[in-house]
């Protein structure tokens, strides 16, 4: 079954500017997973959703979150995920391609 | 009912149907209007030899008697499952059936498809899935796949499709569902004869498919999202 | 003259295998016996609580053989010590399962590793010990010297001359403990013909040679599809190649079999190329014919590899690459375990990966349930005391280790475990302790089986980056070494994150970006064959898949 | 091998659906139509507790074609094996009816699919259905389908059957077209009938190069989406027409090969029979090797129809 979860971080006091409205990385496949980033008018606030597959790793995603928060300077930003068994260094890395990717004018 | 006693029913006996392998054709007056009949039989799996004869058989309809109704006959158990069918592109030869049909509805022949045994996924999809409007006898059986082969294949628990089976049509095997979902224009019952005549009457259609799905309440994106999909376009 | 000694016949042995020899009299036709004898010869030849060796490589099997012995009559041959490299056959256990053999050393067990936990457990098998090779090849010549031994191999000629195609491996050792101790040997060949290719074992040591109905078991397990190569594991390679073997100029070494290691080996042609590398690292390899070498190989890379057995499909490119390969005058591959395992003991590094670290760096394939065993793993992954010549990157690993203290100069053998912090199915790497210790309780066994110990390990390379343990001043600052790069598994969250940030900033933790590498550059478009056709390409059509491996 | 050259390729069959469609139009041209943040996901899959994607597998859009306006799909390898479900199928559909409206130049197919998603079944054969009708008018109102074939899944089951409704196939070697799996043969009729497991026997009989042989695939290319690209722009403003005339040229291609192929159980044999040199080692020729080697024993689809007309 899947499980949601909801996370909730305090944005950046100096926020980077996305160049663009949304971007998405990834694949929803076995041990993969698809980040859809989208900036939002949260009041400041960054929030996620996570749908996964595997269930009972909450404390291991707000980590993983939480330091993708402390490496990048976002506020108001929406992220997605759907979650396909994905490791943590998966996440992390489809993280941070989400995030340089919405910072690009240009879909490569 | 097996063909005959089908064909029997809706052409009052008046028809002449030639069979090569599991493939008939001929034709039948209905209400005295003439009809092509083109079709499987004996639960046929529709291998390449099968699919070209049905596609020579629409052809010379197109050929022969230009804008002769043509009724479907529909008893298929798939397309046929052997490496040497897929070798010569059985693909390509149900693909070549399905243009021919295209090319008689352009050339204006009304189809109509009437499953009256068994009609399983590819093999219905490349024939009375091609018909304007597709019917099936109320004893018919038409499925996807059957729920235990589902079950595995999906690794979906059987109890469990079996009970969503219960609501969805989405995957229930089944007329009923067949006709929620508007695939299935109706279900003949009473008079045959009076059923095709009255299939014959309706006014041409393209694809109504995803309208009568969504009016029938068995699925409803298949219209909403081409609909938005429009919208996004800036087309409507 | 006067006799102090007080055994006499010092022949015994002698004496038994002529007693063997003539009860299997009627069965053989020279030493050539029909398949059909062979239940029938091994009861004539073998005797209840005998030692025996089975061939039982990576690659090649005596499957009709040990088949045949499953049929014995169990009246007539019990009790049997059967010692043995690889368990890799069911059959391989069904002769503990009768009664047949009781006594098993080996090496490793791999996939028949749960059903030799469950005969451990219901007393049908009683373990000596879990080798390495070299430890059991070694102990035929001392204390486990076999008396009827079983091998493999590609042909035989009448007279008995062998040959043992390019998947050689275990069979000199097993021969010639057997043959030189009044044993004796049985062969099975896929084929008898008139004359051999080459003489790899000399007929005045072969007894018997059985043409089996069935070409011997094989299987392609070295092989290693770039397909299913990650971009995380791409990153990996990198930062290992970057980070260690430039670092290092690491010419000499053995590579696990992983994917992992696959992709270093795919990177070399092109990242470690761009990095102006060739000729620099990676010269001499003792590994198995990996496929996934092929482009290193073909762009200049590799000017030697020794093997310890072939890969399937291989056969062709090898016998074509002489200059690189150890291949026999008569074209193809002679391998050798015992030589790859020694060449690759004291090599300058070794890299594989592993199911386990613990804190302390003890690793550990072992999965609870099972008995698997490493094979030559901990060989190739610890530090070879024993070594006395010296090189640039044992040296520099020597100095680092030592910390500046001038006393004796020594070297240091890299031994690098490189792992995601994750597995699939979100199990951790990183552990507080190693299923090994449960293992060891499970079935009481005197020690918890490790592959690399924590001491002789040097680096562990992660996703997150590398810990150079050589570094660490002392046992704290290696386990926040350790947790430093374990990522998000409970063992990585319970870093001090300023301990870890001051490893950061001594070089003895390095991140991606401290390497100087672009994360996003890191994919699968640096790899030099992307699929098992770039590899055929890139051999020139000389490589030929097995089936299974083919997309085209 | 020419590494350098190798180096410069960017594979069609590892790519993502989105940079597919990147890579084959023009640069900075796609516009997504229903993109991830739309969030048209499968109420039916969420329904069994599976994973959803934003995309439900497929992505949409229009874009530039050396300048001209196309539409565009792809369908993701990696997501439930490119199958089609309701709103999968239905974004197909709706992106043919807006490119019949808008009267585009061509409409592009990259397909990557098993055929339908089981887990919707009834909904996903009838939406394969709906697409190959919607394909229908627009080649009636004649503008070009090109289907792209070079992922991971093949092109497999009812949309195997779609596929060959389209004007045009461009696949890799590494691509598969046909109905039925492997693995559906394997069950249904044993591993004799067929082993799934010899890939090599896979792709001899559904991949790339038989499919270019028999004239099922219109352009065979190296697996590189730029290679996908160039055939594509070849291609795209020539409609096939399907009339009286070109349909009895086809039943008449097909006959000829039920009557010179028709007994045959390997593809090694046709390839044979076709006189080809050397033709057990077509499988491990490279692509231009391939095309010299064929050449003077295969004609194009293009000159078979031709050579078909004349007759």
């Amino acid at each position: 079954m899947i499980e949601q979860l909801k996370f909730d971080f305090p944005g950046h006091p100096s926020p980077v500017q996305p160049a663009r409205g949304n971007a998405c990385i990834g694949v929803v496949n076995s041990g993969n997973l698809e980040v859809l980033i989208e900036s939002a008018a949260l009041g400041g606030r960054c929030e996620v959703d996570v749908k996964t597959s595997a269930n009972g790793f909450k404390s291991t995603w707000a980590a993983v979150l939480e330091d993708f928060f402390a490496r990048n300077r976002f506020a108001d930003i929406k992220i997605s995920i759907n979650d396909y068994g994905a490791t943590p260094a998966i996440v992390s890395l489809r993280l941070d391609q989400a995030a340089a990717e919405i910072m690009e004018k240009e879909m490569r | 009912m097996n063909v005959e006693q089908t064909l029997d029913k809706i052409f009052s006996r008046e028809y002449k149907i030639e069979r090569d392998g599991l493939v008939i054709s001929g034709s039948g007056i209905c209400k005295g209007r003439t009809v092509a009949i083109i079709g499987t039989v004996d639960h046929a799996a529709i291998g390449v030899d099968s699919a070209f004869r049905l596609a020579s058989a629409v052809l010379k309809v197109i050929q022969e008697f230009p804008k002769r109704p043509i009724l479907l006959m529909v008893d298929t158990q798939g397309q046929r499952l052997t490496l040497q069918d897929e070798l010569l592109a059985n693909n390509a030869y149900l693909a070549h059936l399905a243009k021919c049909f295209e090319l008689a509805r352009r050339m204006g022949h009304r189809i109509v498809s009437l499953v009256y045994g068994e009609a399983v996924s590819g093999g219905y999809f490349a024939t009375g899935m091609m018909a304007e409007r597709a019917y099936a006898l109320p004893d018919a059986q038409i499925r996807v796949m059957a729920l235990d082969a589902m079950a595995r294949v999906t690794k979906i628990p059987l109890e469990k499709l079996v009970e969503l089976c219960k609501t969805s049509a989405i995957f229930a095997p089944g007329i009923p569902s067949f006709v929620r979902l508007g695939i299935l224009e109706d279900v003949w019952q009473g008079t045959l004869e009076d059923c095709l005549d009255r299939a014959l009457r309706l006014p041409v259609v393209y694809d109504n498919r995803a309208q009568l799905g969504r009016e029938r309440g068995g699925r409803e994106w298949a219209a909403n999202v081409a609909i938005r999909i429009r919208v996004s376009a800036g087309l409507a | 003259m006067m006799i102090l000694g007080t055994s006499s016949g010092w022949s015994k042995l002698k004496e038994n295998r002529h007693q063997r020899l003539q009860r299997a009299a009627q069965l053989a036709q020279g030493k050539v016996v029909p398949a059909d004898n062979v239940v029938a010869l091994l009861e004539a030849v073998i005797e209840p609580y005998d030692r025996v060796c089975i061939e039982g490589d990576n690659q090649k099997h005596a499957d009709y053989l040990s088949r045949c012995l499953t049929q014995v009559a169990v009246e007539r041959i019990h009790d049997l010590h059967i010692v043995q490299s690889n368990i890799a056959l069911s059959n391989h256990l069904d002769i503990f399962e009768k009664g047949i053999a009781r006594r098993l050393d080996f090496c490793y067990s791999g996939e028949q590793g749960a059903r030799m936990a469950r005969l451990v457990g219901e007393g049908k098998i009683d373990v000596g010990a879990i080798h390495t090779y070299l430890e059991l090849y070694g102990r035929y010549f001392m204390d486990l010297t076999p008396r009827v031994c079983f091998v493999a191999a590609d042909s035989a000629d009448p007279d008995g001359n062998i040959y043992t195609g390019p998947n050689t491996e275990d069979t000199p050792p097993i021969v010639e403990s057997t043959a030189f101790k009044n044993g004796i040997v049985i062969a099975q060949v896929n084929d008898i013909a008139d004359r051999v290719p080459r003489v790899d074992v000399p007929a005045g040591w072969v007894d018997y040679v059985v043409k089996s109905p069935k070409p011997y078991y094989i299987e392609p397990i070295f092989t290693r599809d770039p397909a299913q190569i990650s971009d995380i594991q791409v990153l990996m390679a990198m930062m290992v190649i970057k980070g260690i073997y430039a670092e290092y100029g690491v010419n000499r070494l053995n590579h696990g079999i992983g994917f992992d290691t696959a992709a270093i080996e795919l990177l070399l042609p092109t990242y470690a190329a761009d990095l102006g590398l060739k000729g620099k690292i990676c010269q001499y390899m003792m590994v198995n014919p990996c496929p996934t070498l092929i482009p290193a190989i073909e762009s200049g890379f590799i000017k030697s590899i020794h093997s310890a057995g072939s890969e399937l499909g291989m056969e062709k490119y090898v016998a074509a690459r002489p200059d690189v390969f150890f291949d026999g005058p008569d074209g193809s591959m002679r391998s050798n375990r015992t030589f790859c395992q020694l060449g690759g003991h004291y090599a300058d590094l070794f890299i594989g990966s592993t199911l386990q670290i613990d804190v302390d760096g003890n690793t550990s394939t072992a999965t609870l349930d099972r008995i698997a065993g490493f094979g030559g793993a901990p060989n190739f992954g610890s530090d070879s005391r024993g070594r006395r010549h010296s090189s640039h990157a044992w040296l520099k690993a020597g100095r680092e280790a030592s910390h500046g203290s001038t006393k004796m100069p020594r070297g240091r053998k890299l031994v690098v475990q490189m792992v995601e912090t994750f597995r699939e199915h979100m199990q951790p790497t990183f552990v507080d302790k190693l299923d090994a210790w449960q293992l060891k309780d499970d079935f009481k066994m005197e020690l918890p089986p490790v592959m690399v110990y924590g001491e002789d390990l040097t680096h562990i390379v992660t996703e997150e980056g590398i810990a150079n343990l050589l570094l660490c001043r002392n046992d704290l600052e290696r386990e926040q070494a350790i947790r430093g790069v374990a990522g998000f598994t409970q063992v990585g969250l319970a870093r001090s994150h300023r301990a870890v940030e001051n490893l950061r900033h001594r070089g003895i933790i390095r991140r991606a970006e401290d390497l100087g590498i672009d994360k996003r550059k890191a994919n699968r478009g640096m790899l030099a064959a992307r699929s098992i056709k770039d590899l055929v390409l890139w051999s020139g059509g000389l490589y030929e898949p097995p089936k299974r491996f083919r997309n085209w | 091998m020419n590494l350098a050259e190798w180096r410069t390729r960017e594979s069609f069959y590892e790519a993502t659906a989105r940079r597919r469609i990147t890579g084959v139009l023009d640069q900075n041209s796609f516009q997504e139509i229903l993109g991830p943040a739309d969030r048209i996901t499968s109420p039916h899959l969420e329904e069994l507790g599976f994973p959803v994607s934003f995309d439900d597998g497929v992505v949409i859009g229009s874009g530039l074609l050396n300048g001209n306006n196309v539409m565009i799909a792809a369908q993701e390898s990696g997501f439930m094996g490119g199958s089609v479900g309701e709103v999968h199928g239905a974004k197909m559909t709706g992106l043919l009816q807006s490119a019949l409206a808008t009267k585009t130049t061509a409409v592009l197919l990259l397909l990557d699919t098993g055929g339908v998603r089981l887990h919707e079944a009834n909904a996903g054969l009838v939406a394969i259905s709906e697409i190959q009708r919607a394909a229908f008018r627009l080649r009636e109102a004649g503008i070009p389908i090109l289907v792209l074939i070079g992922g991971n899944n093949g092109c497999y089951g009812g949309m195997g059957i779609f596929a060959r409704c389209c004007d045009h196939v461009i696949m890799s070697e590494e691509g598969r077209l046909s109905l039925a799996g492997p693995e559906v043969i394997e069950t249904a009729g044993g591993v004799e009938e067929f082993d799934s497991r010899d890939r090599a026997l896979v792709w001899r009989t559904m991949g790339g190069k038989h499919r270019f042989l028999l004239g099922e695939a219109d352009r065979l290319v190296i697996d590189d989406i730029r290679a996908f690209r160039a055939a594509a722009i070849e291609l795209m403003q020539k409609p096939e027409p399907l009339t009286l005339e070109s349909m009895l040229q086809e039943h008449r291609r097909l006959a000829e090969r039920l009557e010179a192929y028709g007994d045959c159980k390997d593809a090694l044999e046709i390839w044979k029979r076709m006189g080809i040199p050397g033709s057990d080692s077509i499988p491990i020729m490279d692509n231009e090797a391939f095309h010299a080697a064929i050449k003077p024993y295969v004609a194009s689809k293009e000159t078979q129809e031709k050579k078909c007309h004349e007759r």
